[in-house]
């Protein structure tokens, strides 16, 4: 399964490197989903099912579309974004920045022992009634937060949003 | 007793049942009344059956029962917050008058409030109010009791000011929940200081843990050389003076009957002004805790005399009354300071008893003045009534029977409750109970009075017809919904009295011989046929003929009933002390602001200034400029290049980030 | 797959072990691959047929006895077809949209059991991952309409990504009631605890009544999200030409078809997986025997749902977009967290009767409530001026 | 009674009835399957002219006096008269081509013929694989017999043919006529010179 | 497989990196969500394989995953919200031009 890891690892980065760098808004979703996709691949392999499942559901399924969405309404639907933004300032020391902490995280983890930890195979085996019962047990008042906080922010972007509709 | 503990853990059930259904009805369209009536009358049937199972549950046992259920509401560190509920005798009586008066006050508000567009909203707010009630009622926990306190409290100001758009209305719902606000900050002193001193707002629980189970830890010294527990009382009864309308606090009760009638019925006579006195009931321990009949504790005086006063104050304001609600308003207030007065004898059993056969009378008679007023097609005033027992008979019967109710007239429910109290009274102190007794004699009085107002003599509404353009319209009996619920009512009225023995009984106070008992019995009998035989010689023999005939009583008494018309000028007292002081006050302190504190700084400034100049001449020129312009200029730069950082650029703020965290990670590394 | 791999490694047990593996891996893909393409094939003449029937008309006849080889002309004609690009498209978006359809479609099959352990993966989250996997044909769709830089597609797109989004709350919610009641997100699981009872029929979820609304709810739920008729606002013919699949042609459009019917017949498995006890019946049970006669009746029953959904195609005219937003959010999603809490009633209250009771007066006040609240919406029957 | 989605329900009840329907009563289905059956054309339904002739072939109606040709809008009328060796004129054309790929089935041609020769048909079954040539049809293919336009449209034959037989009976009236004044003229006259 | 953990820590940290790279270097808004996003995710990695790696007994780790994608997409939710806001008034969604407070 190792080749599994790398193959879901590169398609991930290019994913993730794409869709920071096309120039087409719209290619960039595409490369963003590419990118969740990897992710979830991720989490299948580390056998977290549910969490793979709800992964594409979540960000495939609605952020996804969310941004797809405000691009449609933001912008000209060809998605071109503008001219090259390459060689300037801002890239090199936003490039800069990101290269350095990449660099000195790495070297952080690998500082620490437990980098070499090896995996615990088929004893990690998520069960989704597990994760039910400790959601309403020890995590409820969490839980509720989570509903108030999405409700809040249901009710907030359709304000956000409808606000200059109504003005005018 | 297992039985019991089974239905202490339903005793949920009691007040989330009409929660649901106002949660329910407020997501329904204004046309839908039917639905929602009938929801709020489901809910509170529903209700009345589990509070019927539980009171009769607590029936019949030999001692005082009491069955609790706690549970975590949360943790906090090592302090877990508990809430529970109760069943015990208090508990189950008063939550079956609350759901059973309540039903029928919501049955006749049907009829009452049948053409007003904002029905379903009416009783969206009805059922709210009865789920905090209950809950109030039920609950095992100052902090719980407290929160549905202020929930009723909320509930009577939208009930009160339901019909916003009348100036009046807005009006006086605001000053019913200000005023019961300042009571309020007593309260929950008093909440702050029993948590503070016993750990726990849980009042009572199985293991004997409960705060009113420990008041023995609590008689160490308080406030102003009371003990805790005193003092604690004496906050708690501050809350329950502005609930329960007691002087001076009482205010708002006669302004609250802008609000429809249903709602004085419900709220303002027999539910929620006596949550205050239930209060005072369930936190009975706290104010008895270090006293005896003889040394009575200060919490128990200050009980006993405002409540002595203000029986003797509202009634004597009730005499010199027209608007018909109002001469209600101001009985209840009375009658409260009755079932207060009776507490602070030691009397719990008596308070409690009247508390329930006043719930049961009183909430008859609001709901018949309600039918009069619907009869008589939205007429208050006393003086443009009369007759109407030709038109109403109905209701005129059931009227009768709550009036001699409210009088002490022998055989119905509120000769028993009254001689009680006075009878408990009468044993602590001779002055309050004279004082009642004239209370009791002012009672029959006023009610009198208004009986002879209102149902005898002629029809007086004609009167002034042209000018208001509907008086033409003769006033005719009210539909079958609005006269059910009082018929139902007054049988209680009449046949409630004669459990009173039981009911000492079950609440658990020792059977005791009381002296004075006929002395006492035989008084209050006579004061109240007094009453109505004087009311009969002013108002009886020759009823008013016109609605401008000037009041019988008022060329008896002159100046004295325009004082007491205008409720001994409480109003105007307040306005122009205590307002008038907080204004005058605001304006002295602007004026000291303006002229004191700013003259003084400004003559600072103005030294400050003048050495400054002095300063500068002498060697600032020379000495310092040269250096310090230097200085001055360097920080310019920074400061030119710090706010350069703040240029709005979202990402120039990130980058910084991200550059800050290099740099801890440079230095986690470097350490 | 594993109760292949058994019954392979019993069989054939002197070869070697990795060819009866690689072979278990396969035998599924290539049932997956082989029975529901051909199901496509069958059902658009099966489709075109009953539409016929339903117009009083013969359909296609001519092709073969009964008109059964019409599908491979179809076929043979779509192949044939030019294919045509667009010169302004974004070409490489354009070529993968139409691949991306399919595979939504085919990923669900992986979690819908035909007979007793015979699911190509038996996922523990089967039920989410056909609901999830969904989804995904989202993006392929707005990937076709904006790629093919038409206002036609492109409104076609934003139609068919803003219903299947807004579709998918109550059907995943209609699915939630039935993961309750089962207490497993399994799809095996879930059509083992539909046997039993009086003929293997009685418990089927349909037959309670929360069943019941959640079979309606996730029949039209299904429906909108495969954009079958009457939700087929994002290719209306009348007003968008033919929506996001405007600009394509030949064999990328006969995917388009494909994607789409594999998704409805997707929807159809999983409704009667979820609703409709699966392969239980009478008679199927484990063994050979039973094994097949499960299979019948598992694909008898998706040969019913889909004949529901040709049935509906045939009789109710398309909606508006605003009544088919208004539809999902204000009749839909209150109905199936209804659903939700009936279910819970139905798992605490015993005994039977008295569930049976209380769920449906439950769901039916509700129901009442709901049609008050949207009174205005319900048309009137209307007199037309011109018949 | 009436419920949410009655509508609905009443028309899936319409469209089940017709799909049931449908296999068990054949009149429901309005499919005529074509090549196998037909239906009649009306009478009045037209596609192309062509020629009359009443007994053979050789003797059309047609005088090929081109008043057809001169008055088809498109001019898609082509007619070369006959004549004889000495280039009399024998009043029967030699070609008479319609070009149907451009003619507009307008009827003026049957409208302005004065010998009820040339009249639209009902055969609908004329295409070809050619675009050109194929679709020109020559004077063979146009001539068809007087009883196969009875059979196509037999009330208008009928008229046709009873306004023929009147002009022919008149004609042969007048013929008699003429010849019996004639005879009777010659009969009448006594000889000029007797008279006087 | 075995994998050791530090790899998916380091991819982690790559994906979070390209994340900030994304999100420091382009001027358009709704890229810049995205690459919070990326960041997101990666972080949610993490979260991930420790609980396989290490805190394989308890559903804690998967929790917390959940929160956070929760989180997440109402950050999005509110975040795209206020960018098509942002657009109407200035009619771009270059941050750059979006550094005043008064609208």
């Amino acid at each position: 399964m190792n080749i599994a890891f790398w193959i879901i690892s590169a398609v991930a980065v290019l994913g993730a490197v794409l869709a920071v760098t096309l120039r087409n808004l719209v290619h960039c979703v595409l490369a963003l989903i590419l990118f969740f996709i990897g992710i979830a691949a991720h989490y299948f392999l580390l056998r977290a099912d549910f969490l793979g499942t709800v992964q594409i559901l979540i960000y495939v399924g609605a952020v996804a579309v969310l941004i797809l969405f405000a691009i449609m309404l933001t912008h000209n639907v060809t998605g071109v974004d503008g001219p090259k933004e390459l060689l300037g300032v801002k890239w090199w020391s936003g490039a800069a920045i990101a290269a350095t902490l990449a660099i000195l995280l790495k070297k952080a983890i690998l500082s620490d022992p437990l980098a070499t930890l090896l995996p615990a195979g088929d004893k990690a085996q998520s069960s989704v009634a597990e994760i039910g019962k400790a959601l309403v047990a020890g995590w409820v008042v969490s839980l509720e937060a989570i509903a108030i906080l999405l409700t809040a922010a249901l009710i907030g972007a359709v304000v956000i949003a409808l606000e200059e509709i109504q003005k005018s | 007793m297992d039985h019991l503990h089974k239905l202490a853990r339903q005793q949920w059930l009691i007040p989330a049942i009409p929660l649901a259904a106002a949660a329910i009805q407020s997501l329904l369209p204004r046309s839908a009344k039917k639905l929602s009536a009938g929801l709020c009358l489901m809910a509170m049937g529903i209700s009345c059956l589990f509070a019927l199972r539980a009171f009769f549950a607590t029936l019949g046992h030999a001692e005082v029962v009491r069955a609790v259920w706690n549970f975590t509401w949360f943790d906090y560190g090592t302090v877990s917050f508990k809430l529970g509920f109760i069943l015990d005798p208090l508990t189950a009586a008063m939550a079956a008058m609350v759901t059973f008066v309540g039903f029928w006050i919501f049955v006749n508000a049907t009829g009452y409030m049948h053409d007003d567009e904002n029905f379903t909203r009416f009783f969206c707010f009805l059922s709210l109010f009865a789920a905090a009630m209950l809950g109030l009622v039920v609950s095992n926990n100052i902090l719980l009791l407290f929160m549905c306190w202020e929930l009723v409290g909320l509930c009577s100001y939208l009930l009160i000011g339901f019909w916003f758009h009348k100036p009046s209305a807005a009006a006086a719902c605001k000053k019913a929940f200000i005023t019961t606000r300042i009571g309020d900050v007593g309260f929950f002193l008093g909440i702050l200081m029993l948590f503070w001193k016993t750990g726990t707002l849980n009042l009572y629980t199985a293991e004997g843990t409960g705060a009113l189970q420990r008041v023995g830890e609590l008689l160490g010294p308080g406030w102003f050389g009371w003990s805790v527990a005193t003092t604690i009382a004496v906050l708690l009864f501050i809350g329950a003076m502005g609930k329960s309308a007691q002087f001076p606090l009482h205010v708002w009760l006669p302004d609250a009957m802008e609000g429809p009638t249903p709602v004085s019925a419900l709220i303002h006579a027999a539910t929620m002004v006596a949550a205050g006195v239930f209060m005072v009931g369930r936190m009975f321990p706290l104010f008895i805790a270090g006293g005896s009949l003889e040394h009575p504790t200060f919490a128990m005086d200050m009980v006993l005399y405002v409540g002595a006063f203000t029986a003797l104050f509202s009634a004597t304001i009730a005499v010199a009354q027209f608007d018909i609600k109002r001469v209600l308003a101001y009985s209840t207030c009375s009658q409260l300071g009755f079932m207060v007065m009776a507490l602070g004898a030691g009397g719990l059993v008596p308070g409690q008893f009247h508390l329930l056969t006043h719930a049961f009378f009183k909430a008859l008679l609001f709901l018949g003045s309600g039918c009069v007023i619907i009869g008589t097609h939205h007429e208050q005033d006393m003086r443009k009534m009369g007759g109407l027992r030709k038109y109403m008979p109905i209701t005129f019967v059931c009227y009768l029977i709550g009036m001699l109710a409210l009088a002490g007239v022998p055989p119905f429910a509120g000769f028993f409750s009254k001689d009680e109290v006075l009878l408990v009274t009468f044993q602590r102190s001779k002055l309050a109970w004279g004082m009642a007794t004239f209370a009791a004699f002012l009672t029959a009085f006023y009610m009198t009075r208004q009986m002879f107002m209102v149902f005898a003599g002629k029809w007086r509404g004609g009167d002034h017809g042209a000018a208001h353009g509907h008086g033409g319209h003769e006033p005719h009996e009210v539909p079958w919904n609005m006269w059910l619920p009082i018929a139902v009512l007054s049988l209680f009225a009449i046949g409630l009295g004669f459990f009173g023995g039981k009911y000492a009984h079950y609440l658990g106070a020792e059977e005791e011989e009381l002296s004075g008992k006929a002395l006492v019995m035989g008084l209050s009998v006579t004061v109240g046929t007094l009453g109505i035989l004087l009311g009969w010689f002013l108002y009886g023999r020759k009823p008013l003929a016109h609605a401008s005939d000037p009041d019988p009583l008022e060329s008896k008494l002159g100046g004295l009933f325009t004082c007491l018309n205008r409720k001994w000028y409480v109003d105007e007292f307040y306005e122009a002390t205590i307002i008038r002081a907080t204004m005058v006050g605001g304006t002295l302190f602007r004026v000291i602001d303006k002229r004191l504190v700013d003259g003084i700084l400004h003559s600072i400034v103005w030294i400050v200034r003048g050495i400054s100049q002095v300063c500068r001449w002498v060697g600032d020129e020379f000495f310092i400029n040269g250096g310090f312009d230097a200085g001055c200029q360097t920080v310019r730069g920074s400061g030119w290049l710090m706010s350069k950082l703040q240029s709005g650029r979202v990402q120039n703020y990130f980058r910084i980030l991200g550059l800050g965290t290099i740099i801890l990670l440079v230095v986690y590394f470097l350490k | 797959m594993e109760t292949i791999y058994q019954l392979l490694h019993v069989t054939f047990a002197n070869v070697p072990a990795w060819t009866v593996q690689v072979a278990a891996f396969l035998i599924p893909i290539a049932f997956i691959f082989g029975v529901y393409p051909a199901i496509f094939a069958l059902t658009t003449l099966v489709e075109r047929k009953a539409l016929g029937r339903i117009q009083n008309r013969y359909g296609p006849n001519r092709v073969g006895i009964f008109g059964v080889l019409q599908p491979l002309a179809d076929g043979l004609k779509i192949l044939l077809k030019e294919d045509i690009v667009p010169r302004v498209a974004d070409k490489f978006t354009h070529f993968l949209a139409p691949v991306l359809i399919v595979v939504p479609g085919l990923l669900v099959y992986l979690v819908v059991p035909v007979a007793p352990g015979m699911v190509a993966v038996d996922l523990k989250i089967g039920v989410l991952f056909a609901l999830a996997v969904g989804t995904m044909s989202a993006i392929a769709l707005f990937m076709a309409g904006w790629a093919s830089r038409n206002k036609f597609s492109l409104l076609g797109a934003v139609r068919a990504v803003a219903q299947v989004v807004s579709y998918e709350v109550p059907t995943v919610m209609a699915g939630v009631a039935v993961i309750m009641a089962a207490g497993t997100l399994s799809t095996l699981t879930i059509v083992q605890r539909q046997g039993g009872g009086i003929l293997n029929i009685s418990n089927w979820y349909v037959f309670r009544p929360w069943g019941l609304v959640g079979f309606v709810l996730f029949v039209i739920g299904g429906l909108a999200e495969s954009a079958r008729c009457p939700f087929d606002l994002p290719e209306a013919e009348s007003e968008l030409i033919g929506g996001y699949h405007t600009e394509y042609s030949g064999f990328k459009f006969a995917l388009f078809q494909m994607g789409e019917y594999l998704a409805g017949m997707a929807m159809a498995g999983v409704t009667v997986t979820l609703f409709l006890g699966g392969y239980m019946g009478p008679g199927s049970g484990p063994g050979l025997v039973g094994s097949l006669i499960a299979m019948l009746w598992f694909f008898s029953k998706l040969a019913g749902m889909i004949m529901l959904n040709i049935w509906i195609r045939g009789t109710w005219p398309r909606l508006r977009v605003d009544q088919l937003m208004g539809f999902a959010w204000k009749v839909l999603l209150p109905l199936a967290l209804v659903n939700i809490v009936a279910v819970g009633f139905w798992h605490f209250l015993t005994p039977r009767p008295l569930a049976w009771v209380v769920t449906t007066g439950w769901l039916v006040i509700w129901f009442l409530v709901l049609t008050k609240c949207n009174a205005s919406a319900i048309l009137e029957k209307r007199e037309y001026r011109y018949v | 009674m009436n419920y949410p989605g009655k509508g609905l329900v009443e028309g899936l009840a319409v469209t089940a009835r017709n799909f049931v329907g449908s296999y068990f009563y054949k009149d429901r289905l309005t499919t005529v399957q074509y090549p196998e059956e037909r239906i009649q054309t009306p009478e009045n339904s037209r596609t192309f002219p062509f020629l009359v002739f009443d007994e053979s072939p050789d003797k059309p109606r047609c005088t090929a006096c081109k008043i057809c040709e001169v008055e088809c809008p498109p001019k898609c009328i082509y007619i070369v008269m006959d004549r004889d060796d000495k280039g009399k004129p024998l009043q029967r054309p030699k070609a008479f081509d319609i070009d149907i790929s451009v003619c507009m089935q307008c009827q003026i041609c049957v409208e302005v013929c004065p010998f009820e020769s040339i009249k639209m048909d009902n055969d609908y079954e004329k295409s070809k694989y050619g675009r050109f040539n194929d679709l020109v049809q020559r004077l063979p293919d146009l001539l068809k017999s007087n009883d196969y336009y009875r059979q196509i449209k037999p009330v208008k034959a009928a008229e046709v043919d009873a306004k023929l037989k009147a002009e022919a009976e008149a004609k042969a009236a007048k013929k008699a006529a003429a010849v019996a004044a004639a005879a009777a003229k010659a009969a009448a006259t006594p000889p000029a010179g007797s008279a006087t | 497989m075995n994998i050791p953990l530090g790899h998916y820590l380091i991819l982690a940290a790559i994906l979070f990196a390209i994340g900030l790279a994304g999100a420091l270097t382009r001027k358009n808004a709704i890229i810049v969500l995205m690459g919070i996003e990326v960041m997101f995710n990666s972080a949610i990695l993490n979260l991930v394989a420790f609980w396989h790696y290490k805190h394989f007994a308890v559903p804690t780790a998967q929790l917390f995953a959940i929160f956070a994608i929760a989180i997440a997409a109402a950050e999005s939710a509110v975040g795209l919200a206020l960018v098509i806001a942002v657009y109407r008034h200035y009619k771009s969604v270059d941050v750059d031009e979006m550094k005043e407070l008064k609208g």
